[in-house]
């Protein structure tokens, strides 16, 4: 057999701590995620669960200190970021590593140009990849892909619209100059925090379905982190459910919505009103997400589980594989019957 | 843009109107005998009779009001008891030396503010930015005329290295008079020798002046670029890579000085009034002395007239402060 | 004759028209347009339309803290705004809201206890409880609304976002409400969170026969828990009619466009189509 | 015009700001020396080791003798033991700020309350006054007044207090504006409260900790003005021991006799910086939303 090829990205046992007035609070506990070129993996999880700051260490933006990471990888094509110096990182993000953030509302400098803050990027990006510009006067090369960008990501009339302020476009429009920036430093691996959830419904069908074909064009690896089932659903090819600071589920997404195997899944998937869901018939997982502070030792979802035994209060369970891609982190799984 | 202006510009009068009729009152129903303390305790009933007379003080308050407020629209501010000017005149000799003073001051605060206020807002919590908020905060709270003793003491007496007081040398001819701020008419006419006495001179009450506005303007820069920082697009603008200058200056200083112009406007007016402390330790000649002067000797007048042009120069500067932060900040709108 | 709905709205319309200075107004912005409601007693009708709709204008229309400038509100066949202070008075404690965002809806500086007790307080005339009796009244409401005791003696910043909205709820059924007002009371909400509290609530109007006004702007929630659904856009009324019928078989094009835009998990399908334009 | 929005702030929390206004060892300095001026101001004639010279007493033989150990800041030109009178300076000083913040504190923060609550011409009317009052110069006004009344003690609080309630006004009027707009009190008036409830129940408490911080700033900044009329020699009367008066003295016989400056020019300094520290921990416990 030749030696594989490593993938996109790589997060091995990532585990972060953040210092609070309270004392450190246990937030990353043994992330792991393989990404390959070309997937969109679906992050999920209710809020506080540590979707974000996973999506946030990839290109090591959380602040250390509070933060800190007393162990874990995180492989970028073979190379580990943590060991990286600033300056090498920075090198990175952006040319390497694109990222949306949540609100689009708020993640564009409102005192600076659309096509300016377009251009910086690609200008920034250019430093370290010179032929992201092609020849001639950077500044000029660098607005020309300003606007190709924003053509692609759908905004009419992009020439012009280079010379607008943020507070002139709508929510969907500024979302959309949000992905145009992701994507000018032409990266391989694309993580978008929530990039829907500040959007009008219709709106969120557009921006998802244009993130996909994006991504389909480009070949990029992408981690789209939600707390909605329904758009990883729609829009993902695996996800990776998180609870507590770990992942507790993940695998393809067919196999996991079809077969969810960890009770935190199952709840979750049964606690979103579907276009059927008769009346009365919702099931809500009781209780809430515990205090990183005093996590229960063993599993953390023991607390809220159905069917947690004095073991699963003892000890973490670990990932294990299920066969076709999926892999649960549970003592006592719902076992997928594999055909 | 040019509504805005013209309205704000419309706004004067009534508040010119509003300031005299404070003062006024003020100045007027009070207890005070200014026309006996003007004719000295010698003078004679009849003397002192004249005196109210020429001044139109035997006239009721409301009277001398209007005619006041007549006088205004002419760039009249009325004769002063104690000089026996004009008060315009008078405000006319004295303004630019309080102007020098409090743009010197100004542009010390600023130039140092600002930059220092955004590198302890990187440093935040670390000891460099605890001790420059611990000595922002001492700053505020040295009383400024003390601190004009103090560096009169050291600088003044003690080493030597700069002048105790006064605008220029008295053996120094001041230079021609264009804009009436010595050290820019110095450097017009090319004189700079003059130009070098007048920096020295105006070194130790600026630096008097300045400290406070200075500690201000660094404390709210810190805070705003504090919040800055904590921000989506600054976030943004380090995952996608932008250069930390870049984001350092355009991103989070940008944004920053925003919040900070209205400290700065704010602290523009207060120098105005308030310079009356340091002009007196320094014996500058300014509009702050002469108001002193004029307060103590119950002369209104002239403290009415300083009122209003202070007044005046405030609402300008705040005016300017609301326009760069249109400049800065293209969500202001001019409504 | 069929007795009159419990609320009805009549071609309400709202206009605001945004103060430029002290003289000068600017152009006129449509908040709602020629609406007509009607909710029935125990019954739930679901607002649902998009961000600036006006869908939250409408709340404070029905409760009259603003005027309509075109347009009735009609309580029990009663106009709303003939109501005297007394009649008012006693409306609002038959009609109560509850917010989207339960960190801002509750007093910071109140613990749930006197949150849940103002109301009683401000109806102390038609409540009729004295001290003792509120407090009785108070422990009720806190296990209605699914809590236990302890969490009187909390401020708003110590619970979950889950219970603060609890504790919203059990506010609004202090004064022994017949109408409650929900303004997007789940989108705040973690997805277990808000299953809890849709099941509150339908639990809730299946014991005390509540009616419910359910502003929303997901389709999937409103279909859950509403018996007929209401479409606004742009301050205008688009579709309304059963929930059934609104899902299987939308007469509009917009209703239509909804529909399809809410994610669904019934079918975990990748629709691969790219589309682009502007929004 | 405004340039954006701010977040709405989550309000004070009581035992938490108490907790964190412990853990920040500046505030707890600034509470320290405000409890030292404080009791200075109750009991600083009782301490100061020459009483004789706070009552007004002269010692001729003694004039400008330097520091030393019977005199650690030294004697003034009338022989008058400096450390005794500024110890005793500190009464009028604090207790002028404090009346003057208090004045102007309550009266604006009613001027500013009753603006924004009730809205409509009276506020209009209300904040064109304090508009206008907040344009003439602070000190100018102040140092009009005390003149024409007169040297004094409550001339010199009621000049200075004159032109102190503007601020606050400013201050509670946008509180109250912003508080009306939230949700809970929404709650309450679609409830039915009646007017008075829903202002002192639901919008009031939370707009008390801004003005209790400003107040705490302000009394710094107090304590500077009233040194500063006593400097130019508007203040009380003489034989009372007031820091800006001593300085004014000291002015006059300054390279040479430089110490007689320094303990007044200190103890305003300490006093000062005291009350802002205590305004600024105040600030950052009960104000998310400035610095730290």
């Amino acid at each position: 057999m030749p030696p594989l090829m490593p993938p996109l990205l790589e997060i091995r046992d990532l585990h972060l701590t953040m210092a609070t007035r309270d004392g450190p609070a246990q937030v990353l506990t043994g992330v792991a995620l393989r990404i390959a070129r070309g997937e969109i993996w679906g992050l999920v999880g209710e809020s506080g669960c540590g979707k974000t700051l996973t999506g946030l260490s990839v290109p090591r933006l959380v602040p250390c200190p509070p933060a800190h990471y007393p162990a874990g990888e995180v492989r970028l094509d073979g190379e580990d970021l943590m060991a990286l110096s600033e300056r090498r990182m920075r090198a990175l993000r952006g040319r390497r590593i694109g990222m949306i953030l949540q609100d689009p509302a708020t993640s564009l400098n409102p005192t600076m140009r659309i096509g300016d803050q377009l251009a910086d990027v690609a200008l920034a990006a250019a430093r370290h990849d010179p032929a992201l510009l092609g020849p001639g006067p950077a500044r000029t090369a660098a607005r020309a892909l300003a606007a190709t960008m924003l053509d692609r990501v759908g905004i009419a009339s992009a020439r012009q619209r280079l010379s607008a302020w943020p507070h002139e476009f709508s929510g969907g429009m500024r979302q959309r100059v949000l992905i145009a920036m992701a994507l000018i430093g032409a990266p391989d691996l694309l993580i978008a925090d929530e990039p829907t959830s500040a959007l009008d419904v219709p709106v969120q069908a557009q921006i998802l379905a244009l993130m996909q074909g994006m991504a389909a064009d480009r070949g990029l690896g992408m981690i789209l982190i939600t707390h909605s089932m329904g758009v990883v659903a729609r829009a993902c090819s695996h996800v990776a459910v998180m609870y507590a600071g770990s992942i507790v589920e993940t695998g393809p997404v067919v196999e996991v919505l079809d077969r969810p195997a960890h009770p935190y899944t199952r709840a979750l998937m049964a606690a979103v009103p579907g276009r059927h869901t008769p009346r009365g018939t919702l099931r809500a997982l009781p209780g809430t997400v515990p205090d990183l502070l005093a996590a229960p030792p063993g599993c953390r979802f023991a607390p809220r589980c159905p069917r947690a035994t004095p073991a699963c209060r003892a000890a973490r369970p670990p990932l294990r594989p299920l066969g076709a891609g999926h892999a649960v982190a549970c003592a006592h799984p719902d076992a997928p019957a594999h055909g | 843009m040019l509504r805005f202006l013209l309205r704000r510009l419309l706004m004067l009068g009534p508040v010119l109107v509003g300031l005299t009729a404070i003062m006024f009152v003020i100045a007027r129903l009070l207890p005070g005998d200014p026309v006996g303390l003007a004719a000295g305790p010698n003078a004679t009933q009849a003397e002192r009779a004249a005196l109210a007379q020429e001044f139109g003080l035997d006239r009721p308050v409301w009277d001398q009001y209007l005619s006041y407020v007549a006088g205004l629209a002419r760039g009249d501010l009325g004769r002063s008891l104690m000089t026996r000017h004009p008060v315009a005149e008078d405000i006319a000799i004295y303004l630019p030396a309080t102007l020098e003073l409090v743009l010197a001051a100004m542009a010390l605060a600023i130039a140092l503010g600002l930059p220092l206020g955004l590198l302890t807002a990187l440093w935040q919590n670390r000891w460099p930015d605890r001790l420059g908020q611990v000595l922002a905060i001492g700053a505020i709270s040295v009383p400024r005329f003390f601190l004009g003793l103090l560096l009169q003491l050291v600088f003044a007496m003690w080493l030597m290295w700069l002048p105790l007081g006064g605008q220029l040398p008295v053996v120094t001819l001041p230079p021609p008079r264009v804009t009436g701020l010595v050290t820019l008419d110095a450097a017009l006419a090319g004189d700079w020798a003059t130009l070098g006495a007048a920096c020295r001179h105006l070194a130790l009450p600026a630096l008097a002046l300045a400290l406070s506005p200075l500690a201000a303007i660094l404390r709210m820069m810190r805070a705003s670029a504090i919040e800055v920082m904590a921000q989506d697009y600054v976030t943004a603008a380090r995952a996608l890579g932008l250069p930390r200058r870049k984001i350092l200056i355009k991103t989070i200083g940008r944004n920053a000085v925003s919040a900070t112009l209205t400290v700065i406007g704010l602290y523009f007016g207060w120098l105005l009034g308030g310079t009356v402390l340091v002009e007196t330790v320094f014996d500058w000649p300014g509009l702050g002395l002469y108001a002193t002067r004029a307060i103590l000797s119950q002369d209104m007048m002239p403290v009415i007239g300083v009122a209003l042009v202070t007044g005046l120069i405030f609402i300008a500067v705040n005016l300017a402060v609301d326009l760069a932060y249109g400049l800065i900040d293209p969500r202001v709108r001019y409504e | 004759m069929a007795d009159p709905p419990l609320l009805e709205l009549r071609g309400v319309s709202r206009l605001y028209r945004p103060r430029r200075s002290l003289l000068a107004r600017g152009p006129e912005v449509v908040a709602l347009d020629g609406v007509s409601l009607r909710i029935a007693q125990d019954e739930s009708l679901g607002v649902v339309g998009e961000s600036g709709a006006g869908k939250s204008t409408l709340t404070r229309i029905i409760l009259r803290l603003e005027r309509p400038d075109a347009g009735q509100i009609l309580y029990r066949g009663a106009d709303v705004a003939r109501f005297g202070p007394g009649a008012l008075r006693a409306f609002r404690a038959r009609v109560q809201i509850v917010f989207q965002d339960p960190q801002a809806a509750l007093n910071p500086r109140m613990t749930a206890e006197e949150i849940v007790t103002e109301p009683m307080l401000v109806h102390r005339d038609t409540v009729g409880l004295d001290r003792r009796g509120r407090r009785a009244r108070v422990a009720e409401l806190i296990e209605t609304v699914g809590l236990r005791p302890d969490h009187l003696r909390r401020f708003p910043h110590e619970l979950s976002g889950g219970q603060r909205q609890r504790i919203g709820i059990a506010r609004a059924l202090a004064a022994g409400p017949e109408l409650l007002l929900l303004d997007e009371p789940t989108s705040a909400l973690d997805v277990s969170a808000q299953a809890q509290v849709l099941n509150l609530l339908i639990d809730l109007q299946d014991r005390l026969g509540l009616g419910y006004l359910f502003i929303s702007h997901d389709l999937a929630v409103v279909r859950y828990l509403c018996d007929r659904i209401a479409l606004i856009r742009q301050g205008r009324l688009v579709e309304e009619g059963p929930a059934a019928q609104i899902f299987d078989a939308p007469r509009t094009a917009c209703a239509r466009r909804l529909i399809d835009a809410a994610p669904d998990l019934g079918a975990p399908l990748r629709s691969a189509g790219r589309t682009t334009g502007t929004d | 015009m405004t340039a954006g929005t701010r977040l709405p702030r989550p309000a004070a929390r009581r035992p938490r700001a108490l907790r964190r206004f412990g853990r920040n060892r500046l505030s707890l300095l600034g509470a320290g020396l405000v409890a030292l001026v404080l009791a200075l101001a109750l009991f600083g004639p009782l301490l100061a080791p020459y009483p004789a010279h706070v009552a007004g007493g002269i010692d001729t033989a003694a004039r400008f003798q330097p520091p030393s150990a019977a005199h650690p800041f030294g004697t003034n030109e009338l022989g008058q033991d400096v450390l005794s009178l500024t110890l005793a300076g500190a009464r009028v000083s604090v207790l002028a700020g404090f009346s003057v913040v208090l004045i102007g504190g309550t009266t604006g923060t009613l001027i500013g309350g009753i603006a924004g609550f009730l809205g409509g011409w009276i506020d209009e009317i209300l904040m064109r006054l304090t508009d206008l009052m907040l344009i003439v110069p602070n000190l100018i006004l102040a140092m009009t007044v005390a003149a024409v009344l007169g040297p004094g003690f409550q001339n010199m609080v009621l000049a200075l207090a004159l032109g102190w309630w503007p601020g606050y006004a400013r201050l509670l009027r946008g509180e109250v504006l912003a508080a009306r707009e939230r949700p809970h009190v929404t709650a309450a008036r679609a409830m039915g409260a009646s007017q008075a409830r829903v202002l002192v129940r639901h919008i009031l408490p939370n707009c008390v900790s801004p003005v209790i911080v400003k107040m705490s700033l302000d009394m710094g900044f107090a304590i500077l003005m009233v040194a500063g009329l006593g400097f130019i020699g508007i203040g009380v009367r003489p034989p009372v021991p007031e820091w800006g008066t001593m300085l004014a003295t000291a002015r006059a016989y300054m390279p040479d006799m430089w110490w007689v400056a320094m303990a007044p020019g200190l103890a305003i300094f300490v006093a000062v910086f005291g009350f802002n520290l205590l305004g600024d921990g105040l600030r950052d416990s009960l104000d998310p939303r400035g610095g730290r």
